[in-house]
């Protein structure tokens, strides 16, 4: 249905051209999932957009190949016959469903306008269908949610809507850009689930763009792996998965979070006390319960994962260790000082011996501040170094968590998500804490990336000695790093085991479905998990 | 970008690297520069108009008054006979000074002010905006009288009387700014390393809300400008036979039919130096943007 | 660019010519046929009581709604009938007897009669009232004393109804410009039953003069009022002498800015404007049948000296600074030609008056005298500050006197632009060195100029006194037996007191205004003085331009 | 909601009682009187006429007894204007100010908001810096030098349109609309490119471009809503600086409005006009501020959400 042959896309510069596509030929076929894998970067979502006509051009620039689809070559049409077949002919799902809605329309106008502007049909009858699609991806009550604003649903809900507004006009091939990375790994299985319905369902074309084999690893009839705007193999699922043959399938497939950590003996001495924690915050009539009566102990020199999914409190209960927020009642107890009672200058010195690595390294890192800048600071701020000793520290450390020492005087924005989480990892460790939060550190990061940092975790842990509370969604990354696990719901310790015994035997329910959950799963279990 | 050598951290010193880098990045966008060259020509020029203008600014031709440009007067002069070449030069001494000191006593406080109240928050926050609002509804007129009967007539007090009106919008805006970056993490991050709120403010919050600010500033200079105008007409400022760019313009309104080069030339200045303005405003806004920087 | 941007700028466009085509018959034409009067008037009026009010925008309209015992005829300034058809001056000059016009009549129908004057001018003296002008009736006989709550009765002021239609009054002395008087808003009568019916006596605040209430006597009554915007008066059908009224309306516009006001004039919304800017005088002198009426005016146009304070205290600095002045200069470039120069405070011919002329522009004797005082050639001068208020006028005049100090005498000017209360509270607390001021006569009479300077003056403000000074103004020139001794007696003291030098007179002030071609009987005249009751329009006359 | 809006109002008491408070005794600071004109007015006139205004009494006395005045709503009587109450004054000419300021600010909208919007679409080509460099031209032209050169050009010479009133005569509104707006012209142009610059690179814009629709319809009904919510809170606040910023415009077309009032009661040391307004546009720009951060919500539904539950 759609044959993509030597496609080649640059990006013109006034540095240079820059390709991000080169010489790329894949197919998808009706009726069956075609996914491409690759890395940020890789030129995967590039070589889909530019399809259609959606990168900026300037600069962006097909180069040569072709394209065909129903027998047309798309590289050829000119932007009023792509508009045409854009949301008519193949629609797109991207994937964040928060900002790809636009959240000053009601749901209902989004849908409709596309049906409306494609198909010329009246306001009633495209509601009408609009509500029936709705009901067909699984949204209660279609008839009267349709006149919601984007913000009145889940992240879930809001994926689902964005498929049905993908489907509405009764696409050909549907292009899923990454469509579950943003979710809770419970509504990722059930979204990949609608999709995969869907697609048998319609007898559509899908083209699944993902960064994470574990993901597609259930749905995929036709994998395409691609490597820095190159394609490096293709093949079909089992092939894939069973017979990878070039070096990099391979190390996408081995980066796949499977194995646990061997558990160090915990010593015995607690560093921190968690007693009957409530973190409220006020909001308007009722309180938002964020953390709701929790107790635990994380103990010296271990390594305690905390999971729940979003909106579970897992992150407020770090930050309230931190008093980064304010805690309503109970008491933190860290090594005989209650947190919750400090004065501002105690508090001072107690932030020299905790720190704090955030989930997101492009929100967490002063974008105007060099490299050399953001680490120097908590060095200079505690007295660690002077002004004249602190240049030889900084670099020692950018030595530690592995960023070449010529990046000193880079932005923010000039290196790589991994590199900038070695960055805040970097900041957080200069202080030399004894205990370190880091809230979701990998979420954020490509599977090989994220193997990185996890390892980089590891090995600065043991050299530094540290304690760590280390918060995530996400069991198979806790796995490998957490001694012990606390499974949070809905502000409320769920469960608490030493990570062995979590997934050996699941005592709760809720648990277990989170185990479920984890993508990828019954395809690995077996074949290929072997870490 | 530049890539120092491994360890050559001579350049590395913190603090600096900011200004450095964005210096480099306007160097390269052409309008801004222009606007730069421009600004720093007519400084240049209102430095050095004293042994440089072709004329004394008092020196009177009454029997002349007012003609249009000739090879004498390039310009033309006003209705005492004086050369207008030569009011433009001593006016933009006054309205250099004036445009970019008030603006610059604005920034200082508003931003000061703005920053506090959007960090702190609660009810300082509360108290410091409703002083805002206190002097913001108060009459400026009788405010500008009563400055100048209290203090008499000088510039200082020229620029704090405009400073005093400029800075609450500056405020404002500061104050939305930071309200939305001490949203973001990276503040969060500073507050776990143990930084001291002054510090947070002064490297974390300030630097990164300076687009708007600049933006807004670029916007104010010519407003400030005009506000001395008015100001000197009521008897604060300047006084004749001294003037400024919006003395000259104002009266050369009130015979634009008649003399109309004595509107033409000063307005002429006071536009090519805001559009300047506003060019290496937007430069700079861009040039201190490190993120937009890349492509 | 495809979008709705472009079709809205159209749609504004399009309004815009709409809009353009609207525009209808101009105010000039249409008041030319309807006879109504356009007049900018210069300011929005503070209020329409005649003992309230102060200024001229006011005083215009109030002539034109009330009228007194005696109106001028604006060609001659002599007084002639208003409500008083006659009047009869003892020999003593101290008893003036006013008969009433028995047609006289208020705007409700109501007869007028000798004792709404009594009750009007015991009004206008009540110490409660506040009322500014009151002093226009201190020549009557203890009307000072009741007006400063000296005496309680008012019967003991000199003012008598004989009967319904006879007035008859006593004064202090001889006052020959008592009768002028009489048409000052200060001394006209006002219906008594209106004024009780919206409030006190002596209120200020009463809404007795708001159109749905006001009763007048005059010409024509008040029609529409609207703030800021425009006041109408309409031809009164009960006015006495209504057959010689031959404007059926006047529209009076708050022209405060004399530039929109010559804009105004120039596209013909209004017939006459109160003033015309500095810029636009060669301009409409230079018109074939110039719109532009330039005459003298009863006004004088000075800079006071503070001469209690150094260098001006030395009597030489303060003849040098006067005398180093080329007026004609002055004159003829910065004020183009609107003027006359002047070397003493009362107008030349003020009623047949001519002020000695004691010194003359003179720069070598300038020179000479600031040398006698310590500063040849400007060397040790300590500086001298000049105030006046912000107006561009004002300010043209002292820049370009400031060179010419600069220039004759080498001495250094500094100006000091105060803001108008702010100057008015410097002059009054004498917080100054030179300040400018200007003085506009009440009555054509020299007297009005010369008592500014008496000891206890409320407007000296120079610190000047001169005993004999006080007694020529004072007891001589009232007793004087007639016109001619009593000129002399003035001649002589007003040459003391510039002899003393306490002022630098400038100019003479002139009326400057731009009247349509079509108004007739608004002739210039010394008091600027407006008789409405002479104005008509003849429609005939083609327009300005 | 009704309890934000509660809560803001009971905030600004006090600020209002302040800016009453200081507004004052500011005034009586101020050198020259209500009643200094150029000629010198006889003492015992003087002190009648301080009677009729209470001004015999002590400052204190003065205060508390203006504090009673105003509970009942009552401004006092103006001292310029003494057969008007300030009450009276503010009615007549606030709904002109208004008026204008409402005109003027479509005319900035009009054309700062053509202007941003055009220059977002390409930014930094000539499409942005022309239309832009366009809005700038009213920031350099007060409305001093704005005002007489439209009244030659459109009034004089064209002869088009009448040189100054309010609502006299057909257009009248035109001229001075846009002698007051063009100055705001470039800070709507700034703050609509800015606001569509950043709603323009937004996830939901590539969905709409995704759908097929064509770029204009991406722009009207995708981005115009988002990118225009700083413009709609920025017009608001404009509104309540333009009542008492109109002098200038006012006096140069004759305009009987509340800005021409409100300067000249300063001048004229108009105590009680002074107060009066002062007190009245103060009252305004809180309720004005209270209204761009509620509108600002309400334009954005997840906002409004959040504000109805307050």
């Amino acid at each position: 249905m759609l044959k993509v042959q030597h496609l080649s896309v640059s990006f013109v510069t006034r540095l240079g051209a820059n390709k991000a596509v080169d010489n790329v030929t894949f197919s998808v076929e009706s009726g069956k999932i075609t996914a491409i894998i690759g890395e940020s970067g890789s030129g995967k979502s590039v070589a889909c957009c530019s399809l259609l006509g959606l990168i900026p051009s300037p600069p962006g620039l097909i180069e040569g190949g072709r394209a065909l689809f129903d027998g047309k070559d798309l590289t050829k049409l000119n932007e009023a016959q792509l508009r045409k077949i854009r949301g008519r002919d193949i629609a797109m799902v991207f994937q964040d469903p928060m900002t790809c809605l636009n959240p000053y329309m009601t749901i209902g106008d989004q849908l409709t306008e596309s049906l409306r502007y494609h198909q010329k049909i009246r306001r009633t009858e495209a509601r009408r269908r609009a509500i029936e699609l709705l009901q067909e991806v699984g949204i209660r009550e279609p008839a009267s949610t349709i006149d919601s604003y984007p913000h009145q649903f889940s992240g879930g809900m809001r994926q689902r809507v964005m498929i049905a507004m993908a489907l509405i006009n009764e696409p050909k091939l549907l292009i899923a850009d990454e469509p579950t990375t943003a979710l809770d790994v419970t509504i990722q299985a059930q979204i990949l689930q609608l999709l995969a319905d869907l697609q048998k369902r319609r007898d559509i074309g899908i083209l699944f763009i993902s960064h994470d084999l574990a993901v597609i690893a259930d749905i995929a009839d036709q994998i395409v792996v691609m490597q820095e705007g190159k394609v490096v193999e293709t093949g079909t699922r089992s092939e894939i998965f069973h017979n990878a043959q070039h070096p990099y399938t391979q190390r996408l497939l081995a980066a796949i979070p499977t194995g646990g950590k061997e558990i160090a003996s915990p010593e015995s001495e607690s560093l921190i006390q968690i007693r009957d924690l409530c973190t409220w915050f006020q909001h308007s009539n009722a309180p938002v319960k964020a953390v709701d009566g929790v107790n635990f102990d994380i103990y010296r020199g271990e390594v305690l994962g905390l999971v729940g999914e979003s909106g579970s409190g897992k992150s407020t209960i770090g930050r309230s260790i931190l008093r980064l927020v304010n805690v309503t009642s109970g008491q933190i107890i860290f090594d005989g000082l209650d947190v919750t009672a400090l004065r501002p200058h105690e508090l001072k010195k107690l932030r020299r011996r905790m720190q704090f690595i955030f989930q997101d390294p492009f929100a967490s890192l002063n974008p105007r501040m060099t490299v050399y800048e953001t680490l120097s600071e908590p060095l200079l701020l505690h007295r660690i170094e002077n002004r004249s000793t602190v240049a030889a520290s900084v670099l020692r450390l950018m030595d530690n968590v592995g960023l070449a020492r010529g990046f000193a005087r880079k932005y923010p924005h000039e290196f790589s998500g991994g590199q900038r989480q070695r960055i805040a990892i970097g900041r957080a460790v200069a202080t030399r804490p004894e205990f370190i939060v880091a809230d979701e550190p990998v979420s954020a990061l490509d599977v090989t990336i994220q193997a990185q940092i996890l390892e980089l975790m590891r090995e600065l842990g043991r050299e530094y000695g540290l304690t760590m509370l280390f918060i995530s969604h996400d069991l198979a990354v806790v796995r490998q790093l957490a001694d012990r696990i606390i499974v949070l719901q809905a502000g409320k310790v769920v469960e608490q085991a030493s990570t062995r015994d979590l997934f050996a035997q699941p005592q709760k329910a809720y648990t277990r479905q989170l185990l479920q959950s984890i993508p990828g799963r019954g395809l690995l279990k077996g074949d290929v998990a072997g870490g | 970008m530049t890539n120092p050598a491994i360890g050559d951290l001579a350049q590395t010193q913190p603090g600096t690297s900011l200004w450095q880098d964005a210096w480099l990045r306007l160097r390269r966008n052409r309008l801004a520069l222009v606007g730069l060259i421009i600004l720093l020509l007519f400084i240049f020029i209102a430095a050095v108009t004293p042994w440089i203008a072709p004329y004394g600014y008092a020196q009177q031709d009454l029997e002349l008054g007012a003609a249009p440009p000739s090879a004498a007067h390039w310009l033309g002069t006003d209705i005492f006979g004086r050369d207008l070449l030569t009011q433009i030069m001593f006016g933009g001494r006054i309205s250099l000074a004036v445009g970019f000191v008030a603006t610059a006593v604005a920034l200082l406080i508003g931003i000061t002010w703005g920053a506090i109240a959007g960090y702190m928050g609660g009810r300082v926050d509360a108290v410091m905006m409703r002083l805002v609002d206190i002097i913001y509804a108060l009459p400026f007129m009788i405010f500008i009288i009563l400055l100048m009967v209290v203090f008499g007539r000088n510039m200082l007090l020229l620029f704090l009387a405009i400073g005093a009106v400029e800075w609450l919008t500056m405020a404002r805006i500061m104050r939305s700014q930071v309200q939305s970056l001490r949203q973001q993490e990276f503040v969060e991050a500073a507050v776990s390393l143990g930084l001291p709120t002054a510090t947070i403010i002064r490297r974390h919050l300030i630097p990164n809300a300076l687009g708007p600010i600049i933006v807004y500033t670029t916007l104010t200079v010519p407003s400030v400008m005009l506000l001395e105008a008015f100001l000197s007409f009521l008897g604060l400022g300047v006084q004749p036979p001294e003037t400024s760019w919006g003395l000259l313009i104002s009266y050369g309104a009130e015979s634009m039919e008649e003399y109309p080069w004595l509107l033409l030339f000063p307005g002429l200045a006071l536009t090519l130096t805001l559009f300047s303005l506003n060019f290496l405003g937007d430069g700079l806004r861009d040039a201190l943007d490190v993120r937009g920087a890349k492509d | 660019m495809r979008f709705g941007g472009l079709k809205n700028l159209c749609l504004v466009l399009t309004c815009f010519a709409l809009m353009a085509c609207g525009r209808g018959e101009s105010n000039v034409a249409q008041g030319n046929r309807e006879a109504i009067l356009h007049f900018g008037n210069g300011a929005e009026p503070q209020g329409l009581d005649p003992h309230v009010v102060t200024g001229i925008p006011e005083s215009l309209i109030i002539n034109a709604l009330f009228e007194g015992l005696t109106v001028k005829n604006p060609y001659t300034l002599e007084s002639e009938p208003g409500v008083a058809q006659r009047w009869d001056i003892s020999d003593d000059g101290m008893t003036i007897t006013f008969h009433l016009n028995p047609q006289a009549k208020w705007s409700n129908g109501d007869p007028m009669t000798a004792e709404d004057y009594v009750w009007s001018w015991r009004r206008a003296l009540n110490p409660g009232m506040g009322n500014q002008y009151g002093y226009m009736l201190y020549p009557l006989k203890n009307a000072e004393e009741f007006a400063t709550g000296k005496i309680d009765d008012f019967s003991e002021v000199g003012v008598k109804a004989i009967d319904d239609h006879t007035l008859q009054v006593q004064l202090n002395t001889p006052t020959p410009y008592f009768i002028q008087l009489m048409d000052h808003h200060s001394t006209f009568a006002l219906h008594r039953p209106t004024i009780q019916k919206h409030g006190k006596d002596t209120g200020r605040f009463t809404p007795w003069t708001r159109v749905e209430n006001i009763v007048s006597n005059g010409p024509f009554r008040l029609k529409e009022w609207q703030l800021n915007r425009r006041l109408s008066v309409e031809k009164s059908d009960t006015y006495w002498d209504r057959d010689r009224v031959q404007l059926s309306g006047i529209v009076f516009y708050p022209t405060e800015n004399i530039s929109s006001e010559e804009r105004m004039f120039r596209v013909e919304q209004l017939h006459y404007t109160q003033t015309i800017p500095l810029e636009k005088m060669p301009v409409y002198r230079a018109m074939k049948d110039s719109p532009y009426a330039n005459a003298p005016y009863l006004g004088t146009y000075y800079y006071l000296l503070n001469i209690n304070e150094p260098p001006l205290d030395d009597l030489r600095v303060r003849r040098a600074l006067s005398m180093a002045l080329d007026r004609e200069r002055l004159n003829s470039t910065v004020l183009h030609n609107s003027n006359v120069p002047a070397f003493s405070i009362t107008p030349p011919g003020t009623l047949g008056y001519q002020p000695p002329v004691v010194f003359d522009h003179n720069i070598e004797a300038a020179q000479k005298l600031l040398a006698e005082a310590g500063y040849p050639n400007g060397e040790g001068w300590p500086g001298l500050e000049l105030t006046y208020n912000t107006s561009e006028s004002h300010l043209k005049i002292a820049v370009a006197l400031q060179q010419m100090w600069k220039d004759a005498l080498n001495i250094d000017i500094t100006l000091a632009n105060q803001e108008w209360k702010v100057y008015l509270d410097s002059v009054d607390q004498m917080n100054f060195q030179m300040a400018r001021r200007g003085w506009i006569g009440d009555y054509v009479d020299p007297n009005n100029f010369l008592d500014l300077f008496l000891c206890d003056g409320g407007n000296n403000s120079t610190g000047f006194c001169d005993p004999i000074y006080d007694e020529l103004i004072k007891r001589q020139a009232p007793q004087a037996k007639s016109r001619e001794e009593r000129y002399a007696i003035f001649n002589d003291a007003e040459t003391r007191l510039m002899e003393q030098m306490p002022i630098i007179p400038l100019y003479t002030y002139t009326s400057n205004h731009l009247i349509h071609p079509s108004v007739k009987g608004l002739p210039p005249n010394l008091m600027d003085y407006v008789n409405f009751r002479y104005v008509w329009l003849d429609r005939d006359q083609e327009a300005v331009e | 909601m009704l309890r934000f809006i509660g809560f803001r109002l009971l905030q600004a008491l006090p600020v209002l009682l302040v800016v009453i408070t200081v507004t004052f005794f500011l005034i009586r600071v101020a050198p020259g009187g209500p009643f200094d004109s150029e000629k010198a007015v006889i003492p015992e006139v003087q002190a009648a006429l301080e009677a009729q205004y209470r001004l015999n009494l002590t400052l204190f006395q003065q205060y508390t007894a203006y504090l009673g005045d105003l509970f009942h709503g009552d401004f006092g009587p103006s001292f310029k204007y003494p057969g008007r109450s300030v009450n009276e004054l503010i009615a007549a000419g606030f709904p002109v100010t208004a008026e204008l300021a409402f005109y003027a600010l479509l005319v900035a909208l009009t054309i700062g908001g053509i202007a941003g919007i055009v220059a977002s679409l390409k930014p930094n080509s000539a499409q942005d810096y022309i239309p832009m460099s366009v809005a700038m031209i009213g920031i350099c032209m007060p409305s001093l030098l704005l005002g007489p050169i439209l009244i030659l050009l459109f009034g004089i010479y064209l002869d088009w349109l009448p040189v100054s009133g309010w609502g006299d005569s057909p257009g009248d509104k035109i001229l001075p609309a846009i002698t007051l707006g063009s100055a705001y012209a470039a800070y709507i142009a700034r703050l609509s490119r800015a606001g569509m610059l950043e709603v323009m690179s937004q996830d939901y814009i590539r969905t709409a471009r995704a759908k097929g629709l064509p770029e204009w319809q991406v722009v009207s009904r995708h981005a115009l809503r988002g990118g225009m919510i700083p413009v709609v809170a920025f017009l608001v606040l404009a509104f309540a600086g333009l009542l008492s910023g109109s002098f200038v415009v006012e006096t140069i077309f004759q305009i009987p409005g509340l800005g021409r009032f409100y300067v000249q009661a300063a001048f004229n040391r108009d105590y009680t006009m002074i107060l009066g307004s002062t007190i009245f546009l103060a009252t305004l720009i809180v309720f004005f501020n209270l209204l761009s951060d509620i509108l600002a919500a309400w334009m954005n539904p997840r906002l409004r959400d959040q504000m109805r539950a307050l």
